[in-house]
């Protein structure tokens, strides 16, 4: 084991460290700490000079460790890492000392104390350093191959995202056709386009397109594995087949809520969901004179507190086409808000308002009331401007429901090991700036299956599941950080503290050289540690963070020697 | 010096003029168990006791003490060698088979490689003796090796229970030296006192040690030991409570420029006695060790040291050991074995 | 902001407090405090780890006995970690553990765990301002034994 | 021959998560970002909603992963300056503004900032607070490289002073530097300019610019932020004292067919969040939302605005507000607005009443871009009546403009919020990346 | 009972159900029990049973981990707790024993005895089992000692396993109970209630008289470490020196590794020859446990260890 030798440099950042800290007593210091063989202090290390300076040093002393003392490693570490390896250094064999977010910047008042706490962050960060070893990044193949669940327009539009990308794609839809939930629908907003005109050249160009195996009446029994490795068993009629994938997309869509219970939906027959609107009159039944359109029905009440997003939307649609085709018609929109966010749902809005389409906002606490026996005839509600109760005749009452989450979720959640938010709708990594991905790397989900999405909005999210997908297929590599975990077989005594505590499920009991012990999945690991914290004997280490490590520094804090077999 | 006796009241009173100007050492009991301890009065002694937990050897051979403190001042290096005794120290009420087991530490400490800490401790300590009140517990077995709990020999002065008085027998200058310090509260035996003040004959079950050694070498590969040693759980209380026992080992403990090099007790029936850093560990299960242990009481020490068996029969061993391995039924499993010379 | 750290002629007794901070929040939080010269008592030496559930109970036992004057464990806010669950674990040992240093006597202030965000810098300056202050009026943790004296206890 | 590279235009979160995709996917990126900072908008926020996350920590990572990566070329500081050619082959010539810094050099330590004597209005904080004329435009910007800006740096207009170039310890001042030209070959154009916020002084019964208590929704954001002009204290312009009463208004300017006819869709969700802001700071502090339609329709929007009523003293008034006067002495803005009462007979009687606060809040309309205009004309890029960039297939092709080869997402094509913007970003990127891989294989391409 | 037990034993081996069964035996005087491995059918009778079997033999069973067969123990109620536990944390399996169940009426604390008796158990003959009561013979006559003079700590509020599943009993096995006004915790509480120094002075007096001996850690069901952390050198934890402080860290340590483990069957008070109230250390933790977490160690088999587990809801005295 050749003699370690810890290079320590200085860092005076202007004098946002030289300005507190007394940069050449926290040399002269460094110098007496053991192992240390070249103490180096420059203007700004993280400048060009400063980095080839470290090159330098690292040559000229045969370095073996690389101590830098200045800023946070959180925005400069890669790039003290990379002038390591430029130098030839494995890049872990690196230790990074903030003297100044966490010394200079904030001890401003005390230059002494300061100084002081410097020296001894660097002695704790030699110490540190003493015990680092070289690590390789663990790197596991990706087959270059993607799964999609779901053919609706979320899906078919991600198999294509991918598949003009040059990515082969297999897209499993449990129907016997492709096109989901839009099939149902026979206008799209706004134009009030034909949903065929639409929906079939879409669904031509995937059944065409040579990258993209489409598996009809199919459903995906079981996936196992992780990123760039997943085994996905997809049952057809009876019979299983395997299929080796990178990456999954999951495009499940959602369902449109059945109120039963409200507005007396079950009992009366011309009481109808805007679905069933589509499927009745737009076949060319004749259009209804009366209309009420009751808006948020199942939706932001307790039992279910979203918006459906785009009810609104899809309500005004239809009053619109009622309008256009019986202008004597009376349609009434009753509503709690009108969503309708945007330029152009807005537009249509205002469209419909001109048309005479009457919008009445009504109190969820006391709903309107459908009146008659047999069939509906009036729909009673307040008349929150009026202050008074008023009847609406009604031929025809439309509620407007939100799409609920699939039953399927959960089986679908507890198979591919990703989380189902609060109301059934998977949860993504991070609503803001991660919204289409999950924690789990190389799962990523578009359209109604993450939340109620209309068209355009299910389509921009499954372009956007389409990017990230391709993203480690394209790489055809997967890196992940060397500071995973890694069990010491010889001296596990498998209690099992560790697979119960990994957030990943990336720890596992399995037969090997020493009976049954702990082994970890570096491709699934995250290097979080909380493994290494449970485990009893100290089998499980972290590389980069062991015990050996943290306690060498404990110990340089309390001037105690614990290093243990090391020099 | 000729017998003498003392009465029972006046041995505190000895008791305290000795601890004025010695360190006093005698058997206290704390919440039930017995240790030699330092007393500043002999009334805070125990007379109602069979023996101590920990052997009055940690008197000697300490479970912990500290050699000598170093400190590093830019190059050069003080030393600072600790004083094992501030005061001379007489250790009262002290057993016979922990007497015979000091003469046996003796050989291990001050024959050719001297241990000057453990010489001077017993340099500058006097030891009371204290027959074993009769009967001697069931456990004890010490006659087997040769001890004799009425025998002065080993220590300074030995004191026997008669009854109202104790006799006094002071076989050495220090032993004479500390009855002097006592001056009237001895008194010489009448010629009737002489014959009757008799401790009565001890009588305790012998076991058959002849050829102990030579029949146990004899079961290097028996698997004897293989169910022997079932029941161990490796604990080392054994070798921690065992007087004759004497592995230590020693470490630094300080910071890289100050700190104290300590020796302390070490069990050869941990796991990692005799690991090695290689990795390599001879005696790898408790099968090993177990063995090893009887080997180096009945044939090892023997053979290195000359003497007899390094067992004094204190029972301490089987009396602790949570798994039940009792010294006294490997000594008859032995002895029944096959010995050479039925062979 | 935080009061005058060290008082330069005052009794001089200087606690040395270990603290232990996750890299995602704590560690984030150290920086935005520095970022915003925010000053504090320069008592604590930062240890990054991945993630608070990286701490052992044995670091925070192992330091209090050798003599640090204390041990301040950082982590997200429960909900906000970065690997989802390992502030929990977190929770659930310094829970423990306080009760048990508790228990055997040493006080409650000299170990601590506080949740700090990448964006509560204020939090983490008032937070060692509070943590420091308090350990300086429980005064030195004087170590047993050991190094600091020769006399091994009574033998 | 289409080479592997494509031109991002806005350093807005869309146009850093684009970026960070395609470097990702192995495909060179210019990112062309007008200010000397990428971050944009959302950069100037404390905290976004729903989740109350601090803005900056969940923007820095991604700015630091942007700038950091090998295959993302930062253009700061620089604008479009013409673009020619057709999909899969661009030619765009980008103008650099002189910095007058040398960038490998400067560290960002800020010497030269604490010593220039020249303060001006700093349009990070809206104007609220002062700048250096050299400058980093906020703490964690990304290039971490001080600009001298040149209306206002005293040597540039009056040649004096020059004192940051004694300070500077780096030398990285450099007078000389003159604009530069780069010449850009690449396959296609992602725009997210990202959008400015509509001026409400058109809207004069609101009285904003003459009552002093009447401020927009941006500079309330960079009045609570820490790293704001007050340090993150609520304090009002006219006497600096923190409001006990708060008045929000939405739609100002927006859904307003003589100003913006659409709905902006972010300013709901905003105000809510700004009223929790308020309330966490101050917890006795009360504010009202003036709203028409409370449009909270993203995941756990819902949930957020019940608990903001709930929790944090929040109450919603569905009015929208005649106009705002101010008591002269208090200088307390009085909003007017109309109501529903009952009469003891019950019968309704809508009448005017009125709510004195000690803030308002304008929730102003969003409008792309300012200079937008000019560089659609560059790209030949047609635009909607409300000056969005035109999409010609809003249903199956959302980020595709009318020229092909040029994609764009976020604000700039419609309102929209920050999740929605990052996944057209990503959306975009996809788009993008089919193109650039289209010489790899050769394929019927729809 | 004892012939039940031994015949059992007999029947066991000779149908080769087992290679040996682990029970207890009479040590080298009659009051000095001691654990047995009955390996041949005739050493079957030297097994007894009764009030002074006080090991908890389950550490035993890791021992026949790597045996074809199967072997037996003879499991009182506390100390099925220990087979739960190992079966939980994968140490060997449920079938891997045969598990013979006994009827236990609480257990005998020798030296409480030797107090209330006056005497040492050198002289004690013989202990029964009599209800309430037990039946102590010293130098020829039987005296009658009430129960909760003598009874082990542990046993006055017995938490035997209730879903315990034995494949033999010698009697229907149910948890001991006698009314005795000591709570639980009292002596944790009773410590709880001392001022912080006193309680310093306290366990620092105790863990000044540590030899680090071991024992505890040897006798204990939990400790199954193939190598225990204080055994590494790479790092080194603690020095092996027994000074007071590398003595702290050594019983903290092994405290939190035993929390959620520790099933209060007293074996490491019990062993350790300087008397250290260790017990009292573990039972703060399992009253930690049950409070905080409401969690108790080797009562159920799914359940998880609460270190390992978190609850959404746990108390946050932290925020």
């Amino acid at each position: 084991m050749p003699k370690t030798r810890v290079g320590v440099f200085v860092c005076h950042c202007g004098n946002n460290i030289g300005g507190v800290v007394r940069v050449p007593e926290v040399v002269e210091y460094a110098r007496t700490l053991p192992n240390v063989a070249c103490v180096e202090d420059n203007l700004y290390t993280c400048s060009e000079e400063g980095l080839s300076s470290i090159r330098e040093q690292i040559a000229e002393h045969g370095l073996n460790r690389v101590v830098v003392a200045s800023c946070t490693p959180r925005t400069h570490e890669p790039l003290f890492r990379e002038a390591c390896e430029q130098a030839g250094l494995n890049k872990y064999l690196f230790e990074f000392v903030n003297i100044r977010e966490h010394c200079s910047w904030v001890h401003m008042h005390d230059p002494a104390m300061a100084t002081q706490k410097a020296k001894e962050l660097v002695r704790m960060g030699v110490a540190k350093a003493r015990f680092l070893e070289p690590q390789e990044e663990f790197e596991s193949s990706v087959f270059p191959a993607a799964l999609v669940i779901g053919g609706g327009v979320a899906g078919m539009t991600a198999a294509l995202g991918l598949a003009n990308q040059g990515i082969q794609v297999h897209l499993v839809e449990r129907d016997q056709e492709l096109g989901g939930l839009i099939r149902e629908v026979r206008t799209l907003f706004p134009a009030g386009q034909a949903t065929e005109e639409v929906l079939q050249p879409l669904a031509e160009q995937v059944r065409n397109h040579r990258q993209i195996t489409v598996h009809l009446g199919s459903e995906v029994e079981d996936v196992g594995g992780f990123i760039g490795d997943f085994d996905v068993a997809v049952k057809a009629d009876g019979q299983v087949n395997n299929l080796k994938v990178g990456a999954v997309i999951v495009a499940t869509g959602a369902e449109e809520l059945k109120p039963t219970g409200l507005y007396r939906y079950s009992e009366l027959g011309n009481v109808v969901t805007q679905l069933e609107f589509e499927e009745r009159f737009k076949r060319g039944a004749d259009v209804p004179r009366d209309v009420v359109i009751i808006n948020c029905v199942g939706a932001r009440i307790p039992e279910r507190t979203y918006c459906g997003r785009f009810c609104c939307t899809t309500a005004i649609k239809n009053a619109i086409w009622i309008k256009e085709r019986e202008p004597e018609a009376s349609v009434f929109v009753l509503h709690r808000d009108v969503m309708a966010y945007g330029v152009q749902i807005e537009e249509s809005y205002r469209r419909a308002m001109e048309l005479g389409v009457r919008f009445l906002r009504y109190d969820p606490e006391n709903p309107p009331q459908i009146l008659g026996d047999g069939r509906a005839e009036a729909v009673r509600v307040q008349h929150q401007l009026m202050g008074k109760e008023i009847v609406l005749p009604a031929e025809l009452v439309v509620l407007t429901t939100p799409l609920v989450a699939r039953d399927d979720n959960p089986r679908l959640s507890k198979m591919l090991k990703v989380p189902l938010g609060g109301e059934g709708f998977f949860l993504e990594a991070h609503l803001k700036l991660r919204p289409i991905e999950f924690s789990t790397d190389g799962v990523y989900v578009c359209g109604s299956a993450r939340y109620p999405a209309n068209i355009p909005e299910s389509v921009s999210q499954a372009y956007a599941s389409a990017a990230k997908a391709s993203i480690p297929i394209r790489e055809g590599v997967v890196r992940a950080e060397a500071i995973t975990a890694l069990c010491d077989e010889r001296t596990c005594s498998a209690c099992g503290n560790c697979v119960e505590v990994c957030p990943f499920g990336a720890v596992e009991l399995q037969e090997g050289r020493f009976g049954r012990t702990a082994q970890v999945n570096p491709a699934q690991c995250k290097g979080c540690g909380c493994c290494v914290a449970a485990c009893p004997s100290g089998a499980m280490q972290q590389s980069g963070f062991n015990d050996r490590q943290l306690l060498s520094m404990i110990g340089a804090l309390a001037e105690e020697m614990t290093g243990g077999v090391g020099e | 010096m000729d017998r003498k006796k003392i009465s029972k009241a006046d041995l505190g009173r000895w008791l305290d003029t000795i601890a004025g100007k010695y360190e006093l050492i005698g058997p206290t009991e704390d919440e039930g168990i017995i240790q030699f301890g330092p007393v500043q009065s002999s009334a805070e002694l125990t007379l109602e006791y069979a023996n101590s937990l920990i052997p009055p050897k940690s008197l000697f051979f300490p479970p912990v003490e500290s050699l000598f403190a170093f400190r590093k001042r830019g190059e050069e290096i003080q030393l600072e060698e600790t004083k094992p005794l501030q005061q001379d120290r007489v250790i009262f009420g002290i057993r016979n088979c922990d007497v015979g087991s000091l003469s046996l530490l003796d050989r291990v400490f001050c024959d050719d490689l001297e241990d000057s800490y453990y010489r001077e401790r017993r340099e500058r300590t006097t030891l009371i003796a204290l027959a074993c009140p009769t009967p001697p517990r069931s456990s004890c077995f010490c006659t087997t090796f040769g001890i004799d709990p009425l025998s002065p020999a080993g220590s300074d002065i030995l004191l026997t229970d008669v009854g109202d008085v104790y006799l006094v027998d002071a076989v050495t200058d220090k032993g004479e030296e500390l009855v002097a310090l006592g001056e009237g509260l001895f008194a010489p035996l009448t010629e009737g006192e002489e014959k009757e003040l008799q401790p009565p004959p001890v009588d305790m079950p012998q076991l058959d040690v002849r050829e102990l050694r030579e029949r146990l070498e004899a079961l290097w590969e028996d698997e004897y030991w293989e169910k022997l040693s079932l029941p161990c759980l490796g604990c080392g209380i054994c070798t921690y409570v065992c007087p004759t026992c004497h592995c230590f080992d020693i470490s630094d403990v300080g910071s890289t420029s100050d700190g104290v090099r300590y020796r302390c007790w070490d069990s050869c029936m941990y796991s990692d006695f005799a690991l090695m850093v290689s990795g390599e560990n001879p005696r790898p299960t408790k099968r090993e060790r177990t063995r090893n242990r009887y080997f180096h009481k009945f044939s090892t020490f023997p053979s290195r040291y000359g003497t007899g068996y390094a067992c004094v029969g204190c029972a301490r061993c089987l009396v602790h050991c949570p798994g039940g391995v009792e010294i006294t039924e490997v000594i008859k499993d032995i002895s029944a074995k096959e010995g050479v010379s039925d062979r | 902001m935080a009061s005058e750290s060290s008082d330069e002629g005052g009794n001089g007794y200087e606690p040395k407090i270990l603290v232990f901070a996750c890299n995602w929040c704590s560690y984030a939080g150290a920086d935005l405090a520095g970022v915003s010269r925010l000053q504090m008592p320069a008592n604590c030496r930062i240890i990054r780890v991945m993630c608070s559930g990286r701490v052992r109970p044995e670091f925070v036992v192992t330091a209090l006995s050798k003599g640090l004057d204390g041990v301040l464990v950082l982590g997200c806010h429960p909900g906000e970690c970065h690997y989802s669950e390992g502030n929990y674990f977190t929770r659930r040992r310094g829970l423990l553990l306080k009760n048990l240093l508790q228990f055997v006597g040493i006080e409650p202030e000299r170990f601590q765990v506080r949740w700090v965000s990448a964006s509560e810098g204020a939090k983490f300056a008032d937070t060692v301002e509070q943590v420091t202050e308090q350990i300086r009026a429980l005064g030195p943790n004087r170590p047993q034994g050991g190094m600091h004296s020769t006399e091994p206890g009574d033998r | 021959m289409s080479n592997r590279s494509v031109v991002v235009v806005g350093g807005g979160i869309a146009g850093i998560q684009a970026s960070i995709d395609l470097a990702n996917m192995g495909f060179r990126v210019y990112l062309v970002e007008q200010t000397p900072s990428i971050g944009g908008r959302m950069a100037q926020l404390d905290k976004t909603f729903p989740t109350n996350d601090c803005s900056m920590c969940i923007l820095a990572p991604k700015m630091i992963e942007c700038a950091g990566h090998e295959n993302v070329e930062l253009l700061t500081y620089s604008e479009l300056a013409e673009v020619r050619g057709t999909e899969d082959d661009f030619k765009v010539t980008v103008r650099r503004k002189p910095r007058y810094v040398d960038l490998t050099r400067c560290t960002g330590c800020g010497d030269c900032t604490e010593k220039c004597p020249r303060r001006v209005p700093d349009e990070f904080n809206v104007g609220l607070g002062k700048r250096k004329a050299i400058y980093l435009p906020f703490p964690q910007a990304v290039p971490r490289k001080v600009t001298i800006d040149e209306e206002a740096c005293l040597y540039l207009t009056k040649g004096r002073c020059r004192v940051c170039e004694e300070v500077c310890q780096a030398g990285a001042i450099d007078f000389e530097q003159q604009e530069e030209i780069l010449e850009l070959e690449v396959g296609a154009l992602l725009l997210a300019t990202g959008f400015d916020p509509f001026d409400p002084a058109s809207l004069e019964e609101y009285g904003y610019g003459k009552i002093e208590n009447v401020i927009t929704g941006l500079e309330y954001e960079r009045l609570i932020c820490a790293s704001g002009p007050t340090g993150g204290h609520l304090e009002r312009p006219s006497d600096g004292k923190v409001p006990g009463a708060v008045a929000f208004i939405q739609c100002v300017g927006s859904r307003d067919v003589n100003y913006k006819p659409y709905c902006s869709s972010v300013c709901c969700m905003h105000a809510t969040k700004e009223a929790i802001l308020a309330n966490e700071h101050y917890p006795d502090l009360k504010s009202f939302i003036f709203y028409t339609d409370m449009r909270a329709v993203g995941k756990q929007f819902q949930e957020y605005i019940i608990r903001a009523r709930d929790e944090y003293d929040v109450s919603y008034v569905r009015s929208r507000p005649g106009k705002i006067t101010v008591d002269e002495e208090t200088s307390n803005p009085i909003v007017w607005y109309d109501e529903t009462v009952y009469s003891e007979a019950g019968d309704p009687v809508r009448r005017v009443t009125s709510l004195e606060v000690d803030l308002v809040v304008l929730c102003q309309a969003l409008v792309p871009h300012t200079d937008h205009q000019e560089m659609a004309q560059k790209l030949g890029l047609e635009l909607d009546e409300s000056g969005f960039i035109a999409i010609e297939d809003r249903l199956f092709h959302p980020v595709d403009t009318s020229v092909a080869g040029v994609f764009a997402c976020g604000f700039c094509q419609g309102p929209q919020d920050i999740p929605d913007s990052v996944i057209q970003a990503s959306a975009a990127a996809a788009r993008v990346a089919e193109i650039l891989s289209l010489e790899d294989r050769e394929l019927e391409h729809a | 009972m004892e012939d039940k037990l031994q015949e059992l034993v007999v029947e066991l081996l000779g149908d080769g159900a087992m290679e040996y069964f682990i029970g207890y035996r009479q040590g080298f005087e009659p009051s000095h029990v001691v654990p047995c491995f009955v390996t041949d059918k005739s050493e079957a009778d030297r097994l007894i049973w009764g009030p002074l079997c006080l090991q908890n033999l389950s550490k035993y069973v890791l021992q026949a981990r790597d045996l074809d067969g199967k072997v037996g123990l003879l499991v009182k109620g506390c100390d099925a707790r220990a087979i739960v536990e190992l079966v939980k944390q994968h140490q060997i399996e449920r079938d891997k024993i045969v598990v013979v169940g006994v009827p236990c009426e609480g257990q005998v604390d020798p030296r409480k005895m030797e107090q209330v008796l006056g005497v040492s158990m050198e002289q004690v003959t013989d202990v029964e089992d009599a209800g309430d009561e037990f039946l102590v013979k010293v130098g020829g006559e039987v005296s009658k000692l009430g129960k909760e003079q003598v009874l082990r700590d542990k046993c006055f509020y017995c938490k035997h396993p209730t879903s315990f599943d034995y494949d033999y009993t010698l009697g229907e096995v149910q948890p001991f109970t006698i009314d005795s006004e000591s709570e639980e915790y009292d002596a944790v509480e009773k410590l709880e209630e001392l001022p912080l120094e006193e309680r310093r002075a306290y366990w620092l007096k105790q863990f000044e008289r540590c030899i680090r001996c071991n024992a505890c850690r040897e006798v204990c069901y939990g400790c199954y470490c193939k190598e225990c952390i204080f055994d590494r050198t790479d790092p080194r934890w603690l020095d092996r020196t027994p000074l007071p402080r590398e003595n702290e860290i050594y019983h903290l340590i092994r405290a939190v590794h035993l929390a959620g483990r520790c099933i209060d069957c007293g074996e490491c008070e019990r062993v350790c020859p300087v008397n250290i109230p260790l017990g009292r250390l573990y039972k703060k933790l399992q009253k930690d446990i049950a409070e905080l977490f409401d969690y108790e160690a080797g009562m159920e088999y799914d359940t998880v260890p609460p270190l390992v587990d978190f609850e959404l809801d746990d108390q946050d005295p932290f925020l």
